[in-house]
């Protein structure tokens, strides 16, 4: 039943994202570091940003995860750099209406279209979801902080 | 209309002998449709939910999801994840004993009526001798129902919890569940609703009935054996601790200590009745698809048949309300003289299923002192066949046995 | 003779796309013989249990009674009162947890192992933390088998439990039961077997296993999902306190207190699962009929099959006992540079139904410092081609993923 | 399946021995007083005896029960003047063959045969069993006291 489409699930675009792990790494003295698991598989992303004013001025991650997890992890650091909470919110709605298998309304991060496939299996979504949400997470924490 | 309905329920065309089920109170018969759920997924479908990835896996969490949701909406919820699976309503009964008396003190109180099913008895006996915590009991009043007049004089500062049944298994004396939200609230008490018998009569509104914590059997609803549900309010779930543990439940477990996962999931240890949930799915989606007015306008008439009947036979005596506003289809009955099991024996042999009995109710046994009555239960797919049968052997039975 | 013992398992017949089914020790697929027990009770011959007098429940609760005594001989047991029938493992665990440490004094001790299950786990931490008791774990050897050297130092003047699986649901490795029981004995503990792993692999004899009390689910030898069973020896049985409460498992209920039916009715309250509870019967008698020495032969032989490929197989490592002595056909690997769940997707999406994840076993988990495995676990009903296919599609797999 | 033979569960005779009640009353002062409960019905029994030497010299009984239990009462009170712990179990001997459908081997208490059609309906057995526990029970409490 989700067979076919989930045959294409490991296309070539998902494998490339996920080795090319853009943003893998630490920062030295980060102003806020979040840490998300899921629970499904124990996967986790450890992920330590710098603030500027509201916006993520850097990120890097250590991403222990599935090709999905890690390969959005790499999007997500792509666009990390002066993200606001707005800006995460609309990319977690655009993956939210990819995943239901609708057509997003806006294309705010283009590359997140790769997941399409992901629709079709539903017991995979939260690791697509994982890194976005360490984003999310960590906009939350700076707003709380006194950071520059 | 039960002729159509009737058609909906695999046994009534496999059985070739005389058969009028009339206890349905003890457990429905399964619908077409829920035994296809079941069987589905049983023969042809099975996978374990909630951590497969594979197809069929994925498929089978899916489902699982769906009958979540089906079961959401036939009882008014809005967010499928309050729903809990459990394996039944005395299961449920005692998560929910277990679980809110976590936070009860020494002293603290619990209100419950004279005419609870012993499962919605015992778990909370247990929980007050573990707890120190107080149990009260709203009186019966003579024709069944609740003596809410008793009420505010039950109540004290130190009601936490009010535990009622929504319909009596033995009378079918419904609870008038808005005085009691209303006295719950007031006392700052929660309310839980044992919704054994409602469901089988229809779908219902949890947030029109006021209840904070709800149990429901699948079997009595015209599914499988095996699986049924709790609600209760979302803050409630994500405060109390779990009670079963184990596979499922956790967040993280180490030698040292565990953490547990969000509801639904904390109150769900190991793997589920999952064909039993389907099925239950399956059940709710087809009974909401019914015409409630017409069934239950049809049930009000057979029931008046059977209390008309029931009064004019000899030696018979009704409990429970004469009225039909606040009452299902459940009759029990004593003639005098006659054993119940006697009673129920005669009759099974000639195909009249009733059932006899304390029916897990000795409270209100000794409440009309009787040590056991007779007991009719209606469902969707009787008719007046089964009435007739019913009354007419009952008058042979009188002659003979007393 | 895999190819005729997979025509007893309606799934193989249904399926029209390429199948290879290598997670049973998740959830075995049902048998024709419990699936036609399921089927029948619910749709043609349901009644409740226990209580009825009627043709129909009378017939219901002999059937019941009747699967009571066909898994009693299928685990070695005379006394078919002995055998108590639960939602599954989890729910089994959760009781003897519960029951037995009623009796323990603050400062007693429990003795697990690494390698449990989290149902077995969880329950007695949860029960420690209540009455404060200590919870220690045998280690577990680089192979995967319990260090049972180890023993004697765990155990102290107030070790009252232990608890352990019968097999590994990771590794398949098989507890050495004879030398626990005799520690046990020794220590004057009871010995709790984890059963969920053993009964899919034939017929057991708990008493010469030397076990207590036995905790087993039905989905996993080839029944219905929502039923267990629980053993204990008879004298435990009568004395311990009983979990759940409500109908079925009273002798008097009274609003001042209630009294409790002797076991195993004590540990049953409320309407069982019946239908997967006759199903597991059916299961067991199907399973007893069948010839294991060529069963547990041909297993082997796959499972060499399978340790060799695997091990043949580019950066593939085995966890588990290398012979095939101490250990079930269930085999948890670890591809590196290859998460479990892409490879059980990858290889889901080709008909190869296999589990990743930490399989409720997250101590093992640590103690092999890895996240997670993927697990294949044979039963029955597989043969050589689904051998073969699990290990090209590996290959394969490796080559696109790593 | 078992509808045939329990139609004629209540024959005439079972019905007859219920009403004839046999021994039903109390006795004033008695040795030994036994209270039996069906627990799947709450039926009762209540039986007080004098005793002798060991053996049964006077029961009366008070039976709430159904007509099973009823009928099986008044034939173990016509049999208990002079019944020793042999005697009822050789009695319960002979009606636990009759109830699992076998010929007794003896027939200690002719009247027992009326119980036959209950073979086929295990859920009421226990109702013609409990007058004989409860003798039995009786028995047992006699050989503790020392009655003359
Ligand atoms: C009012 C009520 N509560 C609870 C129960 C217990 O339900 P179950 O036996 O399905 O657990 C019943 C069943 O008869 C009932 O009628
Ligand atoms: C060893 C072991 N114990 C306990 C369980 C729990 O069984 P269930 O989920 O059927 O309750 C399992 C199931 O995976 C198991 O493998």
């Amino acid at each position: 039943m989700t067979g076919m489409a989930s045959n294409s699930l490991y296309n070539q675009a998902i494998i490339e994202e996920a080795k090319a792990a853009v943003g893998s790494g630490t920062i030295e003295t980060p102003h806020v570091s979040v840490r998300c698991d899921n629970p499904l598989c124990g996967d986790r992303i450890t992920l330590e940003a710098l603030g500027n004013n509201g916006h993520l001025a850097e990120v890097a991650h250590r991403t222990r995860g599935c090709l999905l997890t890690r390969a959005a992890a790499s999007i997500a650091a792509r666009h990390a750099r002066n993200l606001d909470t707005a800006g995460i919110e609309a990319a977690l709605q655009q993956l939210d209406e990819l995943l239901s298998g609708n057509k997003p309304l806006k294309e705010v991060w283009p590359e997140l279209a790769i997941f399409r496939p992901v629709a079709s299996v539903r017991s995979r979504q939260d690791c697509v979801r994982l890194p976005l949400q360490a984003l999310s997470l960590a906009l939350a924490k700076l707003g709380k902080t006194s950071n520059p | 209309m039960s002729s159509t309905l009737k058609k909906a329920f695999p046994i009534f065309a496999s059985r070739t002998e005389r058969f009028h089920y009339l206890d349905s109170a003890a457990t429905g018969q399964i619908c077409a449709a829920a035994a296809a759920a079941l069987l589905g997924y049983e023969t042809t479908a099975r996978a374990n939910v909630k951590r497969g990835v594979y197809p069929l896996a994925d498929a089978a969490s899916n489902a699982f999801d769906a009958a979540r949701a089906s079961i959401a909406r036939y009882i008014g919820i809005d967010d499928a994840n309050e729903v809990i699976f459990t394996s039944g309503t005395t299961m449920g009964l005692n998560l929910l004993a277990h679980c809110l008396t976590a936070e009860l003190a020494p002293g603290d109180e619990i209100l419950l009526s004279e005419l609870e099913h012993h499962s919605n008895i015992v778990p909370w006996q247990i929980a007050a001798a573990r707890r120190s915590l107080i149990v009260r009991a709203i009186p019966v009043k003579k024709d069944g129902t609740l003596e809410l007049a008793a009420i505010e004089g039950l109540l004290s500062a130190r009601t936490r919890i009010i535990a009622v049944a929504h319909t009596s298994n033995v009378t079918g004396a419904i609870s008038d569940t808005s005085r009691i939200a209303e006295a719950a609230r007031a006392a700052g008490a929660y309310f839980v609703l044992d919704g054994a018998q409602a469901l089988p009569h229809g779908p219902v509104d949890l947030k029109r009935l006021g209840c904070d914590a709800f149990a429901a059997s699948g079997h009595k609803m015209f599914s499988a054996t095996g699986a049924g549900i709790v609600w209760m309010n979302k803050e409630l779930a994500h405060r109390l601790p779990p009670f079963l543990s184990g596979g499922e439940m956790i967040r993280t477990v180490s030698l040292k200590g565990s953490t547990y996962a969000p509801p639904p999931h904390r109150f769900e240890a190991g793997t589920p009745p999952i064909g039993a949930c389907l099925a239950m799915g399956a059940a709710a989606e087809w009974l909401a698809s019914l015409d409630w007015t017409a069934i239950e306008s049809e049930e009000r008439r057979l029931t008046r048949r059977l209390l008309d009947g029931l009064s004019a036979t000899a030696h018979t005596t009704v409990l429970g309300p004469a009225g039909f506003c606040h009452r299902r289809g459940i009759i029990s009955f004593d003639v005098d003289g006659v054993h119940p099991h006697d009673l129920c024996q005669f009759l099974g042999d000639r195909g009249i299923a009733l059932r006899g009995g304390h029916h897990c109710a000795q409270p209100l046994m000794e409440r009309f002192n009787l040590a056991a009555t007779t007991r009719a239960s209606l469902a969707l797919y009787n008719d007046d066949a089964d009435i007739d049968a019913l009354l007419e052997g009952l008058e042979s039975a009188v002659r003979l046995l007393r």
